[in-house]
């Protein structure tokens, strides 16, 4: 079939940052099927120069208000490594709790809010305001309960305040958590449930696209790796995290402002579907009878169902961050403060998953604590070729359908990675010159 | 009541916080739609249409298609809202703003700089004019509503001007300096009911300087309490290197 | 002395109450001043000397203290002649008659008419200071007898700006008022004086030994109008002048209306001159 | 007087027998070095050593934050805040700060008399509790001794042991009875000394600040200070106001607010229009410390500083009230035995 074609999505909407989706065919040969990233460089690298451990993670958290608690803990703890501060048991229990909210936070953003208004065929999530008033109140509840953890235990959602170094600089009350408790155990786990039946009566408008890919995520022989764990391809195995850069291998391309990767192939995933592939052995009864019901099944190569793998994720974050909930309570909340003496200055790496995949940062500090080298690879960044790879093999396949049906298969697909542009664009890497 | 007031949302060189912020408002979400019509917020929906009453917007400006995007905006909006710390102020972003941009450029992409056009990152009342601001970093949510309630009710909405420690002092928080840490509440505009140290960290500055800022003694308080007199400055500039670039010309 | 022999034995007060009352006609005196009359519930009286004001406030745009532009001799209703400058009066210029608002008062200390009572009154008001000024013009114009000459000087930026203009012109054509007036800047079309207030103080005919004087305007005039009545010899115990501070309360517990020892909203707005000159901040 | 004796050890069941009468505040740690007065749920919570609270007791008469009355914007319609009196046993207070309360007392009571600040004042039971004067406590220089307790129904003097009882009021009276106290077996002994005095005869207070007001050491003191007003919201004799609006997002609806402002913040004296009338922090500063020392004493004879000491522990800046009266006081010697 010989077919002319000329895609070009500006701003691409309901995305985190500035995207255009660039399609080029000319007689039925695809010259040009990318995702345009023109979201304006930051230069944090600039702004992280010589500046104090304290401030680390505030800064580089405004890398992106979405993931920003990701960036908090990933720069918390590449801090820690690089100057040998200690974490207690209560610190790593209250991450992880905060993770958790912002996991579910962020995946059920993404299902109702962004990805939903494509199956329901409207612009946006308002117009289901009228419509489907049930849906969008459960919804707000949950993405309500889910902040309201990043609240209780962040001081904030976006940007979190007690998160820093060597601790926190609040502990909640007992009596916030239980009540978080209750709203887990009486909301949150029911509106999941619903969540997983309004899914099921949608899955039929998931388009059908598989492609063969490598998956990389982090894994943990201990829970489904999310705070801490190895850096795991689904081709080559494990390896520990501080080889990140062997597994992400850098390059610049001209149509975009962030960097891509590349790992074993000429692209990789990393994301809810990663998670799910790498370590689906790993998820909580819950999560399984989730993914059972809406058909999500290991080795799964259809990146449009990594929003079904962001709900399935929620359901065991739900669940595990009750057993968190007791876990604290049992053990009894400590006025701990945070430890910021360091005992070395060096180089330390963090990796933790964020919910758009794997993210990394690495810091090297000089003697007076302060920064002189900073490198953070962000997901986002990370899936930006696997994304064009998908295009390329994607249009061929729909090239019978009109120009708006091919046009918003691309953005669905595209939504589908859950993008976070501005992540991707932000990412530092360089060696300060003093 | 007259016709509901028609709303949109736009972002700049920034981390979108604050929008996701406004995505955050779950509990008030509803009654807010109930008073305006959004018509344009390309995070959460895709249709674009032409005027509107009232726009929000978050980021700084750091490329000339900035400049041009901002420009219609003001133009089709009548009231222009900005919205966060590096909106109202430059923020974070105005920190690159103190060394030379070519500088920092090349050391970002290196050869390749040159496919990246940037400009020094400014507010948008260095390029438009500005009506209400909402500051913070993240945009505080409790100014936001005031704000949201106030211009629903065709007012302008008062600018806080006093410094965190007043609202710090009402909450009888325990003064961050008292634990040893430092802060920069003194001469930080409040209006965030001193969010931070409420939390037991310290004030950085993000909803910008008090009017009339008396920064050699906030210099001294900072020296006084243990930093160098660079680590001071470094401290004042994270949020607020564009204010603080523009006192020194 | 203890503390507490100088407080009053009033039973406690709900302070901070508003009376809803009625707008009964609004009125645009010029493109920033709107003449509001106003009526307490039931037609009450609102009791107040020439020179006092009331706190007006708007539910949900806040509360502010305006004088009261309107004779005591003129019962039944009260009338607030306010300048457009900021949140609440930009609320208060879309009012319609029927509308409602909040009213507090009066509070202050007014003139003290048993003073001036005989004595010729020289009136000088700048600006927006002619609208408590007004007041007073017009208890002399209602009691007449009680009262010697009355001479008006009034100054305004332009005039555009000039404020109650019918009742200007009636001021001029009557016999019994020496009415003076000039602007700072005068249009095509004025014909009369140009210049700043102080211009009209030499030529004036006073008899210094029964003439009162009341000053009203910018906090910037008083030192010039001031320097302008003493060249003409007035002794300072017949000056009076009137000042606007920021109030929140109107009762002398916000503070914010202080100027050194003294709260304007008790001891003032109108002072005696004489007691002007301890309070350094003041002028 | 009849001096009673309280073990250290039966503290806690001393503050369990007053909770049993009417609600108790206290002082108790709100963070590692921070003490508030707060109600009591635990005994063992409270803390009668203590240098000083952020706050002190004027919050619960004057609360930081109070409602006025609540408006409904559909109708135009208001209701009054519900203002109930505080009714509760103040436990530990020191006697500057009982003193302050005399100071609002006065305010509050005087020309037009508040029935907001008036209500909550009744039903109150003082229990005092005496201080050991720490860098910033100066109360002696105003006539308030650590172990003054006029105004308290019940006073408590910290001895090695623990605290000896004085029952000073019916009130005092009533409130320790069915508590077994033992007779004290030795005198009050003699209060601590201050580290820190202000050399300002009461009598001569109106003169030397009357001869202050031009002296350098405002502007000086401008160059130090951020005008940040944390010296006026921390001071238990300041009450200064300011009103706010709230709106409900549902905008049908809202509250009138009063919140506490103080004199040393920009817009304190700004107007609709613009103008400020103390623009300048030297001037703020002179006004702020001139309504402690003379502005309101030249009215009552009492100055209105209590010596509590914290505008100077909460200023970040280091500016010391004490130092700034003394300044004037030595300048007003100085020149007055050179003019000799």
């Amino acid at each position: 079939m010989t077919r002319n074609l000329d895609i070009n999505v500006e701003h691409l909407t309901r995305v985190e940052g500035h995207g255009n989706i660039v399609v080029n065919m000319r007689e039925g040969k695809l010259e040009k099927a990318q995702l345009e990233i023109v979201e304006a460089p930051r230069y944090f690298e600039a702004m992280l120069k010589g500046r104090s451990f304290h401030e680390a993670a505030i800064i580089t958290s405004r890398i992106c208000g979405i993931c920003s608690l990701g960036h908090q803990i990933t720069s918390l703890k590449a801090t820690e490594q690089a100057l040998g501060l200690t974490v207690s048991e209560q610190t790593v229990l209250l991450r992880k709790l905060l993770i958790h909210g912002a996991t579910i936070q962020s995946n059920i953003l993404h299902a109702y809010f962004l990805a939903a208004p494509d199956f329901l065929k409207v612009g946006s999530v308002f117009p289901l305001v009228s419509s489907h008033p049930d849906v969008v109140v459960r919804a707000l509840r949950m993405k309500r309960l889910a902040n309201d953890i990043g609240e209780v235990v962040g001081g904030r959602a976006v940007h979190p305040i007690t998160p820093v170094p060597g601790g926190f600089t609040h502990i909640p009350a007992p009596d916030e958590l239980k009540e978080l408790k209750r709203r887990l155990v009486e909301d949150m786990t029911p509106d999941l449930l619903a969540t997983v039946e309004t899914l099921k009566t949608l899955a039929g408008e998931i388009p059908v696209f598989e492609r063969d890919t490598e998956f990389i995520s982090l894994r943990s022989d201990d829970d489904y790796a999310l705070y801490d764990g190895d850096i795991c391809s689904s081709d080559t195995g494990r390896v520990a995290d501080s080889m990140y850069r062997e597994m992400t291998n850098e390059f610049i391309v001209p149509h975009s402002t962030s960097k891509h990767c590349r790992h074993h192939r000429s692209s990789y995933f990393v994301g809810a579907l990663a998670r799910w592939n790498n370590n689906h052995d790993r998820l909580c009864d819950l999560a399984l009878q989730a993914a059972g019901a809406l058909g999500l099944e290991p080795g799964c190569c259809n990146p449009y169902m990594n929003t079904i793998a962001q709900v399935v994720e929620a359901a065991h974050c739900t669940v595990d961050s009750i057993r968190i909930i007791d876990e604290l309570l049992e053990r009894g909340l400590q006025q701990e403060e945070p430890d910021q003496e360091p005992t070395r200055f060096g180089t330390g790496v963090g990796a933790t998953e964020v919910p758009r995949g794997i993210l990394y940062h690495e810091y090297t500090y000089d003697r007076q604590g302060r920064l002189t080298a900073a490198n953070c690879i962000i997901p986002t960044g990370q899936n930006l070729e696997n994304i064009d790879d998908d295009m390329k093999k994607l249009v061929p396949e729909i090239l019978d359908r009109s120009q708006e049906e091919i046009t918003s298969y691309l953005e669905m697909l595209v939504r589908a990675y859950d993008p976070c542009i501005s992540c991707s664009v932000h990412m530092l890497d360089v060696d300060f010159v003093e | 009541m007259a016709a509901k007031p028609r709303v949109a949302f736009f972002d700049f060189t920034g981390c979108e916080g604050c929008e996701l912020n406004q995505l955050n408002f779950e509990n008030q979400l509803l009654d807010m739609l109930e008073h305006v019509d959004i018509v344009e917020w390309r995070e959460a929906m895709d249709d674009r249409p032409g005027e509107y009453d009232i726009a929000f917007v978050e980021g700084s400006l750091s490329t000339p298609d900035c400049i041009k995007r901002i420009n219609d905006i003001r133009r089709r909006a009548k009231v222009l809202v900005a919205v966060g710390a590096c909106a109202v102020q430059g923020g974070i972003n105005g920190m690159k703003n103190t060394r030379p941009i070519e500088e920092v450029r090349e050391e970002v992409y290196g050869k390749d700089k040159y496919l990246f056009p940037t400009l020094p990152a400014l507010p948008l009342s260095a390029v438009v004019k500005v009506d209400v601001n909402v500051r913070g970093c993240p945009m505080t949510q409790l100014e936001f509503l005031k704000v949201f309630t106030a211009l629903v009710m065709g007012k302008q909405p008062v600018e806080p001007n006093s410094a965190v420690c007043v609202e710090c002092k009402l909450k009888e928080n325990e003064c961050v300096y008292e634990k040893g840490m430092i802060c920069l509440g003194p001469v930080t505009r409040g209006g965030c009911d001193a969010h931070c140290p409420s939390f037991g960290q310290y004030c950085t500055g993000c909803r910008g300087l008090v009017p009339e800022p008396n920064l050699k003694a906030m210099e001294e308080i900072l020296v006084k309490h243990g930093l160098s007199v660079n680590e001071a400055w470094k401290r004042l500039h994270l949020y607020n290197s564009h204010e603080l670039e523009g006192l020194k010309s | 002395m203890k503390l507490n022999e100088s407080v009053s034995t009033q039973e406690p007060q709900d302070l901070y109450l508003p009376v809803m009352s009625e707008v009964l006609e609004v009125k645009r005196l010029t493109e920033l001043e709107t003449l509001y009359t106003v009526q307490l519930p039931g037609g009450r009286d609102l009791g107040h000397q020439p020179g006092q004001f009331v706190e007006v406030s708007v539910f949900g745009v806040g509360e502010a203290p305006f004088s009261i532009s309107s004779s005591p001799t003129r019962q039944g209703v009260f009338e607030l002649g306010i300048r457009r400058v900021g949140l609440l009066t930009e609320k208060l210029a879309e009012l319609k008659p029927g509308d409602k608002v909040g009213i507090r008062g009066p509070f202050g200390h007014g003139i003290d008419l048993e003073k001036f009572k005989g004595k010729d009154v020289l009136i000088i008001a700048g600006g927006i200071g002619l609208v408590p000024m007004r007041s007073l013009i017009n208890y002399v114009l209602d009691r007449r007898d009680e009262f010697g000459r009355l001479i008006i000087c009034y100054g305004s930026r332009s005039d555009q700006e000039l404020l109650f203009t019918d009742e200007i012109a009636a001021w001029q054509e009557d016999p019994d008022v020496d009415f003076h007036v000039t602007v700072d800047r005068g249009s095509p079309q004025w014909e009369g004086k140009v210049g700043v207030i102080t211009t009209l103080i030499p030529g004036l005919d006073l008899d210094l030994d029964r003439t009162v004087c009341c000053v009203c305007g910018p906090p910037v005039m008083y030192r010039f109008v001031l320097l302008a009545l003493k060249s003409r010899g007035l002794p300072d115990e017949a000056i009076y002048m009137s000042l606007e501070r920021r109030m929140k309360c109107g009762v002398g517990k916000c503070g914010h209306c202080q100027i050194n020892h003294s709260y304007v909203c008790q001891d003032g707005p109108v002072y005696h001159y004489p007691d002007l000159k301890s309070l350094e901040e003041a002028l | 007087m009849d001096l009673k004796f309280l073990a250290s050890d039966r503290v806690e069941a001393f503050v369990s027998h007053l909770m049993q009468q009417k609600t108790v505040y206290a002082p108790q740690h709100t963070g590692k070095h921070s003490v508030a007065l707060e109600k009591v749920d635990d005994p063992a919570a409270v803390i009668l050593d203590y240098g000083r609270t952020m706050q002190s007791v004027k919050k619960f008469f004057l609360p930081p934050r109070d409602e006025l009355l609540s408006f409904d914007l559909t109708d135009h319609s208001f209701t009054p805040a519900a203002v109930e009196p505080l009714d509760a046993i103040l436990l530990g207070i020191h006697s500057y700060d009982r003193a302050a309360i005399d100071r609002l007392d006065y305010n509050f009571s005087q020309g037009h008399p508040e029935k907001n600040y008036l209500t909550r004042r009744e039903g109150v039971v003082w229990v005092g509790v005496s201080f050991e004067p720490d860098e910033f406590h100066f109360s002696g220089s105003v006539g308030i001794s650590p172990h003054e307790t006029a105004g308290f129904d019940a006073f408590l003097t910290r001895v090695r042991e623990g605290y000896l009882v004085e029952v000073l009021t019916d009130a005092g009276r009533e409130l320790v009875s069915g508590f077994e106290l033992p007779p004290a077996e030795r005198p009050k002994p003699a209060p601590g000394h201050f580290h820190q005095h202000i050399f300002l005869p009461q009598a001569k207070l109106n003169e030397v600040m009357a001869a202050s007001y031009n002296n350098e050491i405002w502007a000086e003191m401008a160059e130090k200070c951020v005008g940040c007003g944390s010296c006026n919201i921390v001071c238990p004799t300041c009450y200064c106001f300011n009103v706010e609006e709230n709106v409900d997002i549902t905008v049908t609806g809202g509250t009138r607010e009063r919140i506490w402002d103080g004199c040393m913040l920009r817009e304190f004296t700004e107007v609709a229009g613009g103008e400020v009338f103390r623009g300048g922090l030297a001037e703020r500063q002179r006004h702020r410390v001139m309504r402690k020392f003379k502005y309101l004493s030249d009215k009552t004879g009492h100055p209105w500083c209590v010596g509590c000491g914290r505008c100077t522990a909460y200023c970040t800046a280091g500016i010391s009230i004490v130092s700034i009266v003394n300044r004037c006081v030595s300048d007003f010697e100085e020149r007055h035995t050179t003019a000799m």
